[in-house]
């Protein structure tokens, strides 16, 4: 499936595979879009068939390397290059996929002695120790209602360190507690011996094995290791990973392995780009936080209509108000003292913090601002893109719609060109926007890179933006400001409650 | 609130309560007075304040404020008073209320409102003038004016050359101004710089233009001008528009005749003598407006000092850890400041290098200069490539240069005022606390119930109240 | 009835409160109005300069600083 | 004289505040002011809004101020002024102020302090071109106010602001250094406080709720606080907006009062804030409506697919009304993703295959969940 079609991605889509969320699709995009412009200049078609057909054309391309760019690269200027560079960290794959807002997912930290390697600095068991507190935080910032488990590979055993909660504290306590002992008696966890993957896959599949079905089930494996001590024979656990609809991504701070692709991909449905190697400190933090985000909800090869026993189910939640009181009194979560709190709303147990299970009746409480915080992972804000000289000059934009910074000006153009463009609009016109919506194709399936024009196009409500604005509303905010600041008559639609613009 | 204005406000804060009164009666200068002046939690006050129909209680203001936040309030109300903008009352129930000052509540509004006629914020020329001037021109005659004063205190101390050729466009009032301000002293016919001068010249440009200005207001009594006119068009200036000419036929006579003073400054430009017009400078329009808190005019504030003609205001020094110090510039006026402290070796086209020594420094200490003022001097002017380091001079150049002043100076003195003969352990304790609060106290000795202040006049009347309040 | 009198506090260490001691009975306690504790003294406003002054020339008599061989460059 | 010790020297440095934008959305909703006329016209609000806008610039040399109007039909700039045809660079600074060549003439008063006049101006031109821009079609439409766009709009020239004002940026010579930390360049030397207020009059905003969360969310992100001034109407929204970025919330008893409720409320900027008490929301309602009903509720049900909330557990066929995926009852009556004891863990594993997890079967991934 190609990342062009920017319309709503029906039930038809669903026998092709998702590639994934990370590098791979861009360039297989670029290699089909070469294509596709052919074919459609040559049949104008309905919008709707016009992309109808790529799924399987893309399916068909193999991917080709795309060395096409190294041209464009030298002649750019600075400034372009880091536009590009900014836009890079752009999440490049905008459509609004199904994604597991319910995760359950197994962290699988590497304690064996390769983890004291000093590649970084100090160590890499230090480094990997740092990194994954900030990423637990960052995890449920993301995804309130997950749930998550910590699970440690130390000298040929997995040892657990955090049971599966939602609760972020007690996980980063518990990492923290590898190294500094809580307990006088316990010794702080140093790395030692092998590293099992087999044992950490088969006790987080243990430990995912009563998760819901609604829920995605992931492990995520930090790995610095080279080789895997296992009692068995791993491949039998990759099968019954598999078969428990399992999905393994392994962050690798060594040489890529063998095995550690084929676990990636058989429980990637062959998609490898989960498998991915950290080089650096830095890359170990950025490739640990791009995980945060949901994955995509893959259908398996074998249903092609709607299952029987479909898996979404409907959950039953509390949303607690909040109270304060002048007495303390004891939380029915860990037993302290506290003056407020949230009272559970079917049993009034008191808790004192969000989100959490209720300790006494097991329903799950929260805020419906907590449930807000994945909407932007639902409903994606897509990527805009690049504006050429002749659109900025057809739109006339001469300041980012939202930051009211000016854009460099637009060169003057020859008398020649103005003709013979309008000579294409009124062709366009005639095309009934078929030539603009090729175009924006063309501009769509590519990769993410900075514009010529320094402006950057909202498709839905063709706004011009800035570099920064166009970096903050797809990173920090999720919103357009330019759909949102227009009344958008399509959105009276849907009175649900859920009317998104952010197109 | 900078050093700039924290000097205006020492000045203000002396005034006799009839100045006051009658600065109030300006929109303009309430306004500059309320941007630069007041410390931020007394504007917080004073805005709240402003549109109040009732006197506003001292209960409900200490219930506004935090617990920890009661020693700034302290400091806000102690300089609010002292000012005169708020003015205490009791009511028969011997509770505090304060009250903002009528004239300066009216006048504040009215500049917020922009209502009344007052015309305080100048009178734009009506006539285009046919010879008007560029905003770039105004930089540059600011700029030449003010390098000229500064050259003629700096140049011939550090026994440049050519000091006398470039110093000689400084008119004789403004050199009697530097000699009455006590910045330099004649000595066997030759100007010498002193501590005070030193001190000066090493200060931001906004700083020293008000200290400038000050020796100017002290000296206006004398010159028979009425302090209150000078100081209500130094505010005026401070609110007018760049570029702008501004007619003088609605100026007073003693402004006209400030016009003339402050033309030599460069801080307002006048085609002529006589000209019906004048136009502010930039030296004039960032008086009221802290140029350090203002990003964008920071650089053009930098560029009247710094007259690296290739239009980089950026900073030009940079220092290393073995103490070299090479400094962009080929302007004498910096070549002159930066040897006041440094060992200067060798000079090329665009470019100065030297090293921080132990001599040169304690000669700098020995005439006046503070380490601190030298760092502080370096710091503002680091070339960029040193300001991507925090902090941006080498950690060890800084204690080294601190530590080469302590050795020449191992007393610290401070003047102020000693307090003493209490008469109970509880006047002594309130007088303490409250002396403590207002920022002022530095030493105290509770054995001997003694205890030293730098600043007395808040406390003073702090003490009559109090026995007013007794008595 | 509080009294408050002008003056420079200068904060020295004791071997230096010596000096000013001794500074000062030479010269009809001109200098110092109060003593104040171990590290502070009360000086006149007006004579602060004259007395640092007096006290650099005598540490200079006293204290042989080590010859300071700065000129390495 | 200079202190001994090293750390005077630090004092002396940061003086000051730092320079604050505030960012001002007035909701400029039609409807609600029709209402609120007889109190409060609009006019009056907008002479009082004008009045804290120079207290807040007369507040800081540094001061900053950026308004915003959300309006029925749209959210439009009011100040800074938008340019869509002529080009002209503006200063926003306050001490500065460069006249905008062409578009705007600001008549000379010498009554008024230039900086001031000129955002009085602006603002007032928009506004009166905003409002007669507005057909009777346009009122028809809707009842309620683009908040989400104008928020959308105040965040993202706020990040702006805060990028120009980061040394970090204005170093053109190493852009990597400015990219590496774009994201947490809070080093910077003047760094910029800004904050949001929202003067809000309209009731009902909840077909944006959406948009106004993720607004909420980035905001509490970057630590700007949204502070709301509540004329009229009620919104839970709003008050979790303020709620969650710390802000201060308001809902005057008497409109009429409104300058008062300005100055003192709402000019503290941050710096200020630290040292004074500020009034909050209190008790917020973080209830959830649901989406079937509008009804509040305490135990909702969610679709795990889109995260619909909904009132009663026996939908149309069982099909969720926002994504129409097939939902499993049985999930919602089990209740909970809870985590079973390990006790209990082992007796299912031998019991056989438990319902709970459907061997081999993935969600179907066949419907996406959003409508573009």
């Amino acid at each position: 499936m190609a990342d062009s079609d920017y319309s709503i991605d029906g039930e038809d889509a669903s026998d092709d595979e998702y590639v994934g969320p990370k590098a791979g699709s861009s360039t297989r995009a670029q290699a089909s879009s070469g294509k596709r412009k052919a074919q459609a200049t040559e049949i104008p078609k309905p919008r709707k068939l016009a992309w109808e057909t790529e799924p399987s054309e893309a399916v068909a391309n193999p991917v080709e390397a795309a060395e096409e760019i190294d041209e464009e690269v030298l002649e750019k200027s600075v400034q372009e290059r880091e536009e590009d560079r900014k836009r890079k960290r752009l999440r490049k794959d905008t459509k609004p996929f199904q994604r597991g807002i319910i995760r359950h997912v197994v962290l699988v930290l590497d304690l064996s002695e390769t983890m004291l390697e000093r590649d970084m600095r100090p160590n890499r068991y230090i480094t990997m120790i740092r990194y994954t507190q900030e990423y637990v935080r960052e995890f449920f910032e993301q995804n309130p209602i997950s749930q998550m488990s910590v699970l440690g590979m130390h000298d040929g055993l997995c040892i657990r360190v955090s049971e599966l909660s939602g609760n972020p504290a007690e996980h980063i306590a518990a990492i923290q507690g590898l190294r500094f002992p809580r307990s006088l008696q316990d010794l702080p966890k140093e790395p030692k011996g092998s590293p099992s993957l087999q044992n950490a896959l088969e006790l987080a599949r243990a430990m995912l094995y009563h998760t819901p079905s609604h829920g995605t089930r992931e492990v995520i494996i930090v790995f610095g290791s080279l080789i895997s001590l296992d009692p068995g024979d791993i491949h039998q656990t990759i099968k019954a990973c598999v078969r428990d609809r399992i999905r393994v991504s392994i962050v690798g701070m060594s040489a890529r392995l063998r095995i550690c692709q084929e676990i990636v991909s058989r429980t990637n449905a062959g998609d490898e780009s989960e498998y991915v190697i950290a080089t650096d400190q830095e890359l170990l933090r950025e490739l640990l936080l791009a995980t945060t985000t949901p994955p995509v909800i893959r259908s398996t090869e074998d249903t092609t209509t709607t299952p029987a026993e479909s898996a979404a189910a409907l959950m039953m939640m509390g949303f607690p108000s909040r109270v304060v009181e002048d007495v303390p009194t004891m939380c029915a979560c860990h037993g302290n003292l506290t003056t407020g709190g949230y009272t559970c709303s079917r049993c009034s147990a008191k808790v004192c913090s969000l989100p959490v299970t209720c300790p006494s009746c097991q329903l799950t409480l929260l805020l419906s601002t907590h449930l807000a915080r994945s909407y932007h992972h639902l409903f994606p804000l897509r990527n805009w893109v690049e504006v050429s000289w002749e659109r900025a000059r057809e739109r006339g934009s001469r300041e980012c719609v939202s930051c009211l910074s000016t854009f460099p000006e637009v060169p003057p153009e020859d008398v020649d060109d103005e003709e013979m463009q309008d000579g294409e609009r009124l062709q366009s016109k005639m095309d009934g926007d078929a030539a603009r919506q090729r175009r924006m194709d063309k501009e769509d399936s590519e990769e993410q890179k900075a514009s010529e024009s320094a402006r950057y196009e909202c498709r839905a409500c063709e706004s011009h933006f800035c570099i920064d604005c166009d970096m903050f509303c797809h990173l920090v905010l999720h919103n357009c400001p330019g759909c949102l600041s227009m009344l958008n008559p399509a959105s009276e639609v849907q009175e649900n409650g859920d009317v998104v613009m952010t197109g | 609130m900078s050093a700039s204005s924290s000097q205006a406000l020492e000045y203000l804060e002396l005034l006799p309560r009839q100045t006051h009164t009658k600065l109030y009666e300006q929109p303009s200068t309430v306004l500059a007075i309320f941007r630069c002046m007041l410390p931020h939690l007394a504007k917080t006050i004073v805005m709240a304040m402003l549109y109040m129909p009732t006197p506003f209680a001292a209960s409900d203001l200490d219930a506004w404020f935090r617990p920890d936040g009661k020693r700034e309030r302290e400091k806000a109300l102690a300089v609010l008073e002292q000012l005169h903008i708020v003015v205490p009352q009791q009511d028969a129930h011997r509770r505090t209320s304060y009250e903002l000052y009528p004239g300066f509540a009216r006048s504040l509004r009215q500049a917020l409102e922009g209502s009344g006629t007052h015309r305080s914020f100048g009178v734009p020329s009506s006539t285009p003038d046919p010879k008007r001037v560029t905003v770039a021109f105004l930089d540059e005659y600011a700029r030449n004016q003010w390098e000229n004063i500064l050259f003629y205190m700096v140049g011939s101390t550090v026994g440049l050359a050519n000091a006398g050729a470039l110093a000689q466009d400084v008119n004789e009032g403004t050199k009697a101004l530097l000699r009455a301000g006590d910045f330099v002293k004649l000595a066997h016919g030759r100007v010498s710089i002193t501590r005070a001068g030193f001190t000066f010249v090493l200060q931001e440009t906004n700083a020293q233009v008000w200290s400038l200005l000050i020796v100017y207001l002290k000296h206006a009594p004398q010159l028979s001008m009425s302090e209150t006119d000078v100081l209500s068009f130094l505010f005026m200036l401070g609110s007018l528009e760049l570029g702008q000419d501004y007619t003088t036929s609605t100026l007073s006579a003693t402004q006209l005749q400030m016009l003339e003073d402050l033309s030599a400054f460069g801080i307002v430009y006048r085609s002529s003598k006589d000209a019906l017009t004048f136009y502010p400078t930039r030296l004039a329009v960032t008086l009221t407006s802290d140029s350090g808190a203002l990003s964008s005019s920071e650089p053009l504030a930098k560029s009247l000092v710094s007259s690296n003609r290739d239009g980089s205001a950026q900073g030009f020094i940079i220092v290393e850890t073995n103490y070299r110090l090479y400094a962009y510039t080929s302007s004498l006026l910096q070549i002159a400041v930066l040897s006041l402290f440094t060992k200067l070796t060798t000079r090329f086209p665009n470019l100065v290098s030297g090293k921080l020594t132990k001599e040169s420094i304690t000669r700098a200490v020995k005439l006046g200069i503070s380490s601190a003022q030298i760092l502080s001097y370096l710091t503002s002017h680091a070339h960029p490539q040193m300001q991507k380091t925090q902090p941006f001079l080498p950690p060890t150049v800084m204690d080294q240069i601190r530590l080469w002043e302590y050795e020449g100076e191992r007393v610290e003195t401070t003047n102020g005022f000693l307090m003493k003969e209490f008469s109970s352990e509880s006047e002594y304790r309130d007088v303490l606390s409250y002396a403590e609060s207002l920022g002022v106290l530095v030493w105290k000795s509770d054995a001997k119930r003694l205890f030293f202040v730098d600043r007395v006049e808040q406390i003073s009347l702090y003490l009559q109240k109090k026995k007013n309040r007794s008595g | 009835m509080v009294k408050a009198t002008r003056g420079t506090l200068v904060k020295c260490d004791a071997s230096i409160k010596a000096m000013l001691l001794d500074i000062d009975s030479k010269h009809r306690n001109d200098f110092i109005i109060e003593e104040l504790d171990e590290e502070h003294v009360l000086v006149k406003e007006t004579k602060i300069a004259e007395l640092k002054q007096r006290l650099q020339s005598m540490m200079k008599e006293r204290l042989k600083e080590p010859e300071s061989s700065e000129s390495e460059s | 004289m200079n202190g001994i010790d090293g750390t005077d020297r630090q004092v002396k440095t940061d003086e000051g505040p730092p320079p604050s934008l505030l960012a001002v959305v007035l909701d400029t909703n039609p409807h609600a002011w029709a209402h609120l006329s007889s109190t409060l016209p609009l006019s009056s609000c907008i002479a009082a809004l004008l009045i804290f806008i120079n207290a807040h610039l007369a507040s800081g040399n540094g001061n900053e101020v950026a308004v915003i109007a959300s309006h029925s039909h749209r959210a439009e700039w009011l100040y800074p002024t938008p340019h869509t045809t002529s080009p002209s660079h503006r200063s926003k600074l306050n001490g500065s102020t460069s006249s905008p060549n062409g578009t705007i003439k600001i008549p000379e008063n010498p009554n008024k302090y230039r900086p001031f006049a000129t955002v009085e101006q602006s603002l007032l031109q928009n506004f009166s071109a905003l409002l007669s821009s507005t057909k009777e079609a346009h009122l028809a439409a809707t009842p309620t106010t683009l908040i989400g766009g104008a928020l959308s709009l105040a965040l993202s020239y706020i990040a702006k602001s805060v990028l120009r004002h980061s040394p970090v940026d204005t170093g053109i010579e190493n852009p990597l250094s400015a990219l590496a930390d774009s994201e947490s360049s809070h080093t910077a030397r003047v760094p910029l406080t800004s904050r949001i207020l929202i003067v809000s009059v309209s009731g009902d905003l909840a077909n944006q709720y959406i948009p106004v969360m993720n607004s909420i969310f980035a905001a509490q992100r970057k630590r700007i606080p949204i502070d709301i001034l509540k004329l009229a109407g009620d919104t839970v929204l709003l008050q979790q907006a303020s709620d969650a970025t710390g802000g201060v919330y308001m809902k005057p008893e008497q409109p009429e009062g409104l300058l008062q409720y300005l100055m003192m409320g709402f000019l503290p900027d941050a710096t200020a804030r630290r040292s004074l008490v500020m009034p909050s929301a209190g008790g917020v309602d973080f209830r959830a409506a649901c989406f079937c009903h509008r009804k509040v509720v305490d135990i909702g049900f969610v679709c795990s697919v889109c995260l619909s909330i909904f009132c009663e557990p026996n939908l149309p066929d069982n099909l969720c009304l926002t994504c129409g995926s097939y939902l499993s009852l049985r999930a919602a009556q089990t209740a909970t993703p809870a985590l079973i004891p390990r006790k209990k863990k082992k007796k299912k594993r031998a019991g056989g295959g438990d319902s709970a997890t459907p061997g081999g079967s993935t969600p179907a991934g066949s419907s996406t969940p959003m409508h573009l």
